[in-house]
């Protein structure tokens, strides 16, 4: 069952946040345990106590959305992924809301609009298991191990590397040099306030705004997260709803003149 | 590489005759000397025994080692044979040898390469497809690490390039060969409410 | 974790107790693992076990060797305790380094090998500004090994030497010439995603 007007209380600011180094060049967010957004909705639908084989998809929506909004606050920029899946979560719920066709449903089994989702959550759990899996076998074998060296490794002159082991070593090696210079690049000075402000703006100024067009327009992720969240934040809190004529048609932005 | 200059089929005439107590102890010597798991291939190549002798002779000594409950285990990885200490006296062995364990790989690393391993050959989009974030990273440490070798480029749009699991993987992870991995499916254990 | 310094003549209250048999088995696995002959003294002071103890776990050791007519033997060498193959195998064990690729370069030795070969000359410093590391092991293992060879001091301040490739290098690698390196754009998309 779903409860659309039941406001779970979600305490992101106390979540811990952890920024962690992946690799040498590497700095990724993790926020709990979830390194991407099928964790993160893992985690939620645990945390919910939902069976994963029928999600309260509004709810679930809902914290989603507010873990990003809570990146956003750390001013952590949300990898895509994040935000392919808040889009698709959208979707699923707006289709879940739409009245059954009952004629439709007699002729055939209607497919649940979750059912691709949760394939893939399905999935992905496995791979899940399966790592830690790895896990626990790496750890027997770190605790096993191999012969010391012997007079007769010395002797031996052959080496076991190719040209290729040597061409990708030096290409990690400019690789790793380039990232260095990537990362003296300043970041964008936009704030979520200001993204907000542009888009009230431009929204009062024409009544409506397609989405499709402005985020085209958008040249950063960072970018493209601030209007993202921006859109969630304006029509969370004034009278403005998202309209789409068919399904992969423009979203728009209008102001709700009810 | 060992089996690459073999011929495990030559006329069988050219066999050496050793008894199979010297086959088990010229053997010994062959894997105590070797740095990686020794095949019954090169085995066969380097003693010019057949097959058949040199299986026997393994499995004799195999059982020998597992007879004996002492420090060391002889045991099949990554498609040969490898003497190594037993777990249990890793403490002691970390004491002598002033070691740490190694570091661990990081819970993204090793679920990219839980997806190679199942999947492979397998490319960077459709280990997105699974996991649901970018590898790059991953795959890099996992490629440093010789976990994984690209296996060539997929014949699709963009030719993405293909990964598989390398026999250092089944060497650091213990197993014998791929097929020992538990079935995927094994792992559907979604954990309700 | 057993303290690495642990004198073997301190009191005997705190010795580990453990079997006869424990201990032969991970003396076993200690003389196993480690480089160098190891004495009575160290086994001591790593298991906090007493004198008397090790050396009797270790003669019933040597007594299994000698019994079991197998590839090895334990000898005690130089005070100290070692394991290695019996000496009649030494041609088996000959054929077996001849055919094997061992001797796997470290990560970092071929990463130093790499900026060697593709920016030949080269002087320690100029490594150290690309890999970003010290290389001075690596460069050394690389001299051992004969992959590298100096090419004449620089004429900078401090004169450093500078190094490049050598002939051993090409013939290891199966290269021709230099001019047959894998070429950068050749694999502009290697890791992806």
């Amino acid at each position: 069952m779903e409860h659309e007007d039941e406001q779970l209380e979600f305490d992101f600011e106390n979540a811990t946040a952890k920024i962690y180094r992946e690799s040498r060049d590497e700095i990724r967010l993790s926020i709990g345990e979830f390194a991407g957004p099928l964790d993160l909705l893992l985690f939620l639908i645990r945390r919910e106590q939902a069976n994963i084989f029928d999600i309260p998809v509004a709810r679930i929506t809902d914290e989603y959305l507010n873990y990003i909004k809570m990146m956003e606050k750390l001013d952590i920029a949300v990898a895509g992924e994040f935000l392919v899946m808040a889009a698709q979560l959208i979707e699923i719920k707006s289709r879940m809301l739409l009245p059954q066709d009952p004629k439709a449903a007699d002729e055939e089994e209607l497919e649940d609009p979750r059912q691709e989702l949760v394939d893939r959550l399905l999935e992905h759990q496995k791979y899940k298991n399966a790592a830690e899996m790895l896990w626990s076998r790496a750890t027997v074998e770190q605790a096993v191990y191999t012969r010391g060296r012997l007079d007769t490794d010395d002797n031996n002159m052959e080496v076991s590397a190719t040209v290729f082991d040597l061409f990708e070593q030096f290409q990690k090696i400019l690789e790793r040099k380039k990232d260095e210079i990537l990362m003296d690049i300043k970041r964008e000075e936009m704030s979520l306030a200001d993204m907000i402000r542009t888009m009230r703006e431009r929204l009062r100024s024409h009544k409506r705004l397609n989405l499709m067009e402005l985020f085209s327009t958008l040249e950063t992720r960072r970018e493209l997260v601030l209007a993202f969240v921006a859109t969630l934040e304006i029509v969370r809190t004034s009278a403005v709803k998202l309209t789409q004529k068919s399904t992969f048609a423009d979203i728009h932005l209008v102001i709700d003149e009810v | 590489m060992v089996e690459e200059n073999t011929n495990g089929s030559e006329s069988p005439a050219e066999y050496k005759k050793r008894s199979i107590g010297e086959l088990v102890a010229v053997i010994e010597s062959l894997i105590f000397v070797s740095e990686e798991p020794l095949t019954i291939r090169g085995l066969c190549g380097i003693l010019n025994e057949d097959k058949e002798s040199v299986a026997a002779a393994l499995e004799q000594l195999a059982g020998e080692y597992s007879e004996r409950e002492g420090g060391l285990q002889l045991r099949e990885i990554g498609g040969g044979w490898q003497l190594s200490t037993k777990p249990e006296f890793h403490e002691d062995i970390r004491a002598l040898l002033k070691t740490k364990p190694s570091a661990k790989l990081s819970l993204a690393a090793l679920e990219t390469l839980a997806v190679i391993a199942y999947k492979q050959p397998v490319t960077v989009p459709e280990i997105l497809e699974i996991r649901g974030v970018q590898s790059a990273s991953s795959i890099k440490t996992l490629l440093d690490k010789r976990l994984i070798v690209s296996k060539g480029r997929k014949d699709t749009v963009g030719r993405p390039m293909q990964y598989g699991t390398s026999k250092d993987f089944m060497i650091q992870f213990g197993l014998k060969d791929l097929s020992e991995l538990p079935n995927i499916e094994d792992f559907e254990d979604f954990v309700e409410g």
